[in-house]
């Protein structure tokens, strides 16, 4: 964990930190599974939808270290986490699993975040605590501030984690969180996975400054610059913030550098706006590679044991297509559920005046 | 029974819910030690002290985004926007994600959440401090609005709202504020959000109104029975969303004429739904055109004073607009 | 006489624009190097150069904020919202700021400001890359909206909006992108803002719509005249402030039948403004109920495949509310 | 000028630099006459009001040095200035009169920045390039950077100058509109009239840092941290930053720590949130006291040339009041005026089908 100004992620190449963990053998190879999990369910929705099984997908692939790394901190069910669109690898660590994924994927009714009526990646899980995900971006980040006001409020000691790309530290959604969080001092860390890209947009077409670390300053709250390609350096790092937030220190902008390995979505097209130079020096600090040296290194993984646990991420995940595939649509009727908690009367006048309404509950009504 | 006035009755209702279930909260720019610009917070902060009565920084997006991450994790937030002309900095909080957070999990999450914002214009507000924005919330279905127009239905409303468990628009016309007094009974009041109310009877012709327009409507209903025994019956739509089509239809029905009142500007108003609803469903009930007066289509109320008033529905309106109906 | 795409049209139109008149600047999301994420600004970055083609940090309300002030300093900016769902953020600047300028100083100072924004559903984009949210502009005075449906449409009316004096929302139907072909004559074409079109003439009902349903009342028009002998009049409306109110009379007069047809939801659209209007002002010529087809009071159009399809009015529901207005 | 933090303005007491300062004595005076026009102007809606001539009024008083001072650095018709509602000083030196204020005062028709329509202080005159403030506050702010924008794309020499309260700075549109500006290190100058209160919200309450200027560290800018009390540190702390603007070293931030001597307007008592002592320890730092000591000491004024500059502006102030509720107010019809440039046919249908409309164009046909 660094906390300088830093060249963008993909041209450095320290080695990741293992010193700073406190983390058991186990606990280490179950960190590396879920970010394992995280890849080869990423991979096989986009080999789905080029097979036109599933019209989007959208990628945590080279942000997982940094998602499972920072999860593997929060204790689910307890703490509160605003995870963003790219975040497999949190929901996974905190629970949720690849049929849950998936079955958001084919958007069926079975589907916990929404019973398959937001995009894939637009998760949430109640039991975990894992706040519904939105498309537009960054509104999640004033929410994070409400939910620990929350915590404050009732003398708690769980903590709210947001996560959140670099390009959503432009939006005044992003100034007025932090800002609220800093001067209440509430229990909120605030992730950022700065991949350095918006879309299309480069980070230096993003912000006046180097890093996202940075605008922290702005709120009287730490501001620290982490290698996100490196799951122990983000794991301590939010170990450190979940005590500074535990003990009444207030927030901590975590800014965790990483590279998005794929396009934006499925949607995109890369190559119109970055080098292939760019993106093959990124692959060269793929976060799964640098996890399994660093356990190899260790002598906690060897070969037979990586290939053992991607033989398991790979059944875990055809499992889960298959299940999910299966498994019920939503009925199209259900189209009007859940606008409010009670079923509202939002149709015509009484009966008694008009037997045969032309247009009974504001849908055709001839179907 | 004591005699209040709306704003006091919003302070006491507040006081009464916030001493009733803990998890509510009350937060806005100025709400603390000022008590709020129209005194509606005033005392809240001495009683329930400033986990619970909070001055926001000025930012309503933060407002409401904080005010909905605290309904997610378990408070029942009531966010004052200190005048509703200042509310569409918050409209991404409100429209994409309080209307919305429900329907998109599928019902697994609600977002139990009370927005209050002086509205309406009248006081020398000018174009900033005078506008009703309720017609932008009307179109956003997960939302809830009300907008009452005396101090019981204020009560009982706000009660109502603070109890529900889905995001409520609590709209109060701020020249109603102290104008308007009248006897609350004490003790419990819920009137149902989705109920409007008959506020006076009558067989020849309906007014559809809410807000600051329902006195004016009651004024004309007043010198038409006199002068020209017309007998107006006056609907007060009190909540806006989900709209009470069934009494709209009723009062309609049984006067087959209706003159729809309301402050705000005229194209794609309430208004405009109220009639369409008649139109479509009412048609043969129907004896005359549905007419509808309505503040001017400008951006908004003007500072000088006539120009005001001339942005204002006025009584002589009404009367002419009833008697040329009643005339039809 | 070229045969080209909406989106080609678009681009090309801002391309001439641009080029015309050197004032004109794009600003967006993506706009740049990427050419936008539907490819409407593909090629300006190598053409103007990106002093006039620029990409914005992430920021809805910076983006139209920042267009305000280039226009107010004397650009002609057009603005890019990647997706009419990420408008609210910009509500503040586009409400409080772009549409009161010119009424807040009296006319000395206008706001020439043209907001793109690709709407509507049908394409999968769930809820949140689906919206209709035209009417929440349509109930602001001093704002003009533009809703083409056709290539044609979409030139002419771009053209207008950028040479305009004052902000211009611009409303484009991603569904209709590329789904939609038809030759564009070369050379300069404005089709006046305000102007409705009538896109089939017939004499016994009257659709009245925009966007994506213009094709789907086409598409119920030809199998009505076939199989039911049923002459529908399709008036695409094309702008929807200013409302042409006078073409929109002219057509009712002409069918005393309407049918008001649009994606967006029910509860407030614009469609309730519409029948409003029609139910007050055309009140002796009709011959029956004003009659919406609209998206239900939902909060917006779901991903899944068939409640997508569930949301959307089909064919089916065109041709049974046609023909039992016709035989009302 | 200083940039380090300090506290609250008014628990200080150094002595108003005048040594950066290059003015002449002429227009040394001129900045105390237009501070003192300021002052008395505005002093006097206050008794307006409370005559009950105008129903509303709002202060500069005790920003008459950081508004004075700051617009001196400025050129008049050629800078384009977003000011906010306490700038009477500003637009007085930008060349708007004490008329044209009162015009407003009085809501008449001459009103130059709104004809009437918008309240007293809401400012606005097209030949000053004074843009027309509005009431919802900061959205000027990303307003001035589109403004810089236009300026840099035609290669002006022109700056852009940008005015608001520490409140507007808790805003996402102070972050967005800041953050464009660094971005592309727009010519714009940011100016916050930091008086340490938002209506009854106090600094503490408002931001987790204890100077507006340490928000500029997320933008990468400088962030001037001034004392507003002292005209001559303004006007050359502006200066540096119209320089640095003009150089193409892009945007600044300057904290000007001042104030507020009333009320935050006619309709607030600011007795229920601040202690007298807090105010009356201010008051020993009224920037006019202090600037005219100044010129005082450096024998440029003298006790009868300041009652004679307190005659003018009395006399000014009479005049421009006598004249203003004598003009013509609007005619009530003007309300329909100017909507859009060209008048809107937004009536009924034609004529020939309803020669006798019940409601023609949205508004009471009757009356
Ligand atoms: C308010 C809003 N504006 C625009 C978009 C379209 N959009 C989706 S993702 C994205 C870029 C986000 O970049 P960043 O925050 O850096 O996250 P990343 O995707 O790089 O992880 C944009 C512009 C959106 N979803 N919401
Ligand atoms: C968006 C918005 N919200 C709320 C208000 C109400 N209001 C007017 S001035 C003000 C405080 C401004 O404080 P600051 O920015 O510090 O400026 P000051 O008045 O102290 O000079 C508030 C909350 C407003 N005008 N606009
Ligand atoms: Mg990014
Ligand atoms: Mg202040």
């Amino acid at each position: 964990m660094r906390s300088t100004t830093e060249p963008r992620p993909g041209t450095t190449a320290s080695p990741p930190s293992t010193t700073s963990s406190r983390l058991s053998s186990a606990r280490l190879l179950d960190l590396y599974s879920t970010m394992l999990l995280s890849r080869t369910l990423d991979e096989r929705t986009w080999l789905l939808n080029r097979q036109g099984r599933g019209s989007f997908t959208i990628s945590c692939q080279g942000h997982e270290a940094a998602q499972v790394g920072s999860a593997f901190a929060l204790r689910s069910g307890q703490d509160v986490v605003f995870p963003y669109y790219r975040d497999v690898g949190v929901v996974l660590t905190l629970g949720m699993t690849a049929r849950d994924l998936m079955l958001a994927f084919f958007a069926r009714a079975a589907d916990p975040a929404s019973g398959g009526r937001q995009m894939p990646n637009h998760f949430g899980s109640v039991p975990h605590k894992i706040m519904s995900v939105s498309s537009p971006v960054a509104t999640q980040i004033p929410q994070a501030a409400g939910a620990a006001l929350a915590i404050k409020i009732r003398h708690e000691s769980a903590v709210v984690a947001v996560y959140f790309g670099e390009g959503c530290t432009s939006s005044g959604h992003f100034h007025e969180g932090l800002n609220f969080a800093s001067v209440h001092r509430l229990p909120v860390i605030f992730i950022c996975e700065n991949n350095g890209w918006a879309i299309s947009v480069p980070r230096e077409k993003q912000m006046g400054v180097a890093t996202v670390a940075e605008r922290a300053a702005a709120y009287g709250m730490p501001g620290v610059s982490v290698d996100g390609t490196d799951a122990l350096a983000v794991y301590s790092a939010t170990i450190q913030a979940l005590e500074r937030a535990r003990a009444g220190g207030g927030p901590t902008l975590i800014d965790a550098r990483v590279y998005r390995l794929t396009p934006h979505s499925s949607d995109d097209d890369d190559r119109r706006y970055r080098s292939s130079e760019e993106l093959a020096l990124a692959h060269r600090r793929d976060p799964l590679d640098l996890f399994r040296q660093a356990l190899q290194e260790r002598q906690i993984l060897d070969r037979t044991g990586d290939e053992e646990l991607r033989q398991q991420a790979t059944a875990a995940v055809d499992e889960a297509v298959a299940f999910a595939e299966a498994s019920p649509e939503p009925a199209p009727d259900s189209l009007h559920l859940h606008v409010y908690r009670e079923p509202v009367a939002s149709g015509p006048g009484p009966p008694i005046l008009k037997p045969q309404p032309l247009n009974p509950d504001g849908v055709a009504p001839w179907q | 029974m004591a005699v209040k006035t709306i704003v006091e009755t919003i302070r006491d209702t507040l006081a009464e819910e916030m001493a009733r279930d803990e998890r509510v909260v009350v937060l806005g720019e100025d709400v603390a030690a000022k008590g709020g610009v129209f005194k509606a917070t005033d005392g809240l902060l001495g009683r329930f002290g400033d986990d619970r009565v909070i001055d926001t920084p000025l930012g309503e997006d933060g407002i409401v985004g904080v005010a909905i991450g605290a309904a997610l994790n378990g408070l029942r937030p009531v966010a004052e926007i200190q005048f509703a002309d200042f509310i569409y900095p918050a409209m991404d909080q409100i429209i994409s994600e309080a209307a919305r957070m429900r329907y998109r999990t599928n019902g697994a999450l609600g977002c139990p959440l009370v927005i209050r914002a002086p509205y309406g214009g009248g006081v020398h507000g000018a174009l900033y401090h005078s506008q009703s924005v309720e017609a932008f919330f009307f179109h956003v279905p997960g939302l809830k609005i009300c907008a009452p127009a005396t101090p019981a239905d204020a009560k009982g409303l706000l009660t109502a709202a603070i109890r529900d468990d889905d995001p409520v628009l609590f709209f109060e016309h701020k020249r109603l504020y102290r104008s308007i007094k009248a006897e609350v009974a004490a003790g419990e009041l819920v009137v149902p959000i989705g109920q409007a109310d008959l506020k006076r009877r009558g067989d020849d012709l309906s007014i559809i109104t809410y807000g600051a327009m329902l006195h004016l409507a009651l004024e004309a209903a007043d010198q038409l029975a006199q002068d020209d025994r017309i007998a107006v019956e006056v609907l007060d739509l009190r909540s806006l969303l989900p709209l009470d089509r069934e009494a709209i239809a009723t009062t309609v029905h049984k006067t087959s004429r209706a003159l729809i009142l309301h402050e705000d500007t005229r194209t794609g108003g309430v208004g405009a739904e109220v009639a369409a609803f008649l139109a479509e469903e009412l048609f043969d009930d129907l004896d005359a055109p549905i007419v509808r007066l309505t503040g001017p289509d400008v951006p908004a109320m003007p500072y000088n004073h006539a120009l005001e008033q001339a942005f204002l529905p006025r009584l002589d309106d009404v009367l002419a607009a009833v008697r040329r109906l009643a005339a039809f």
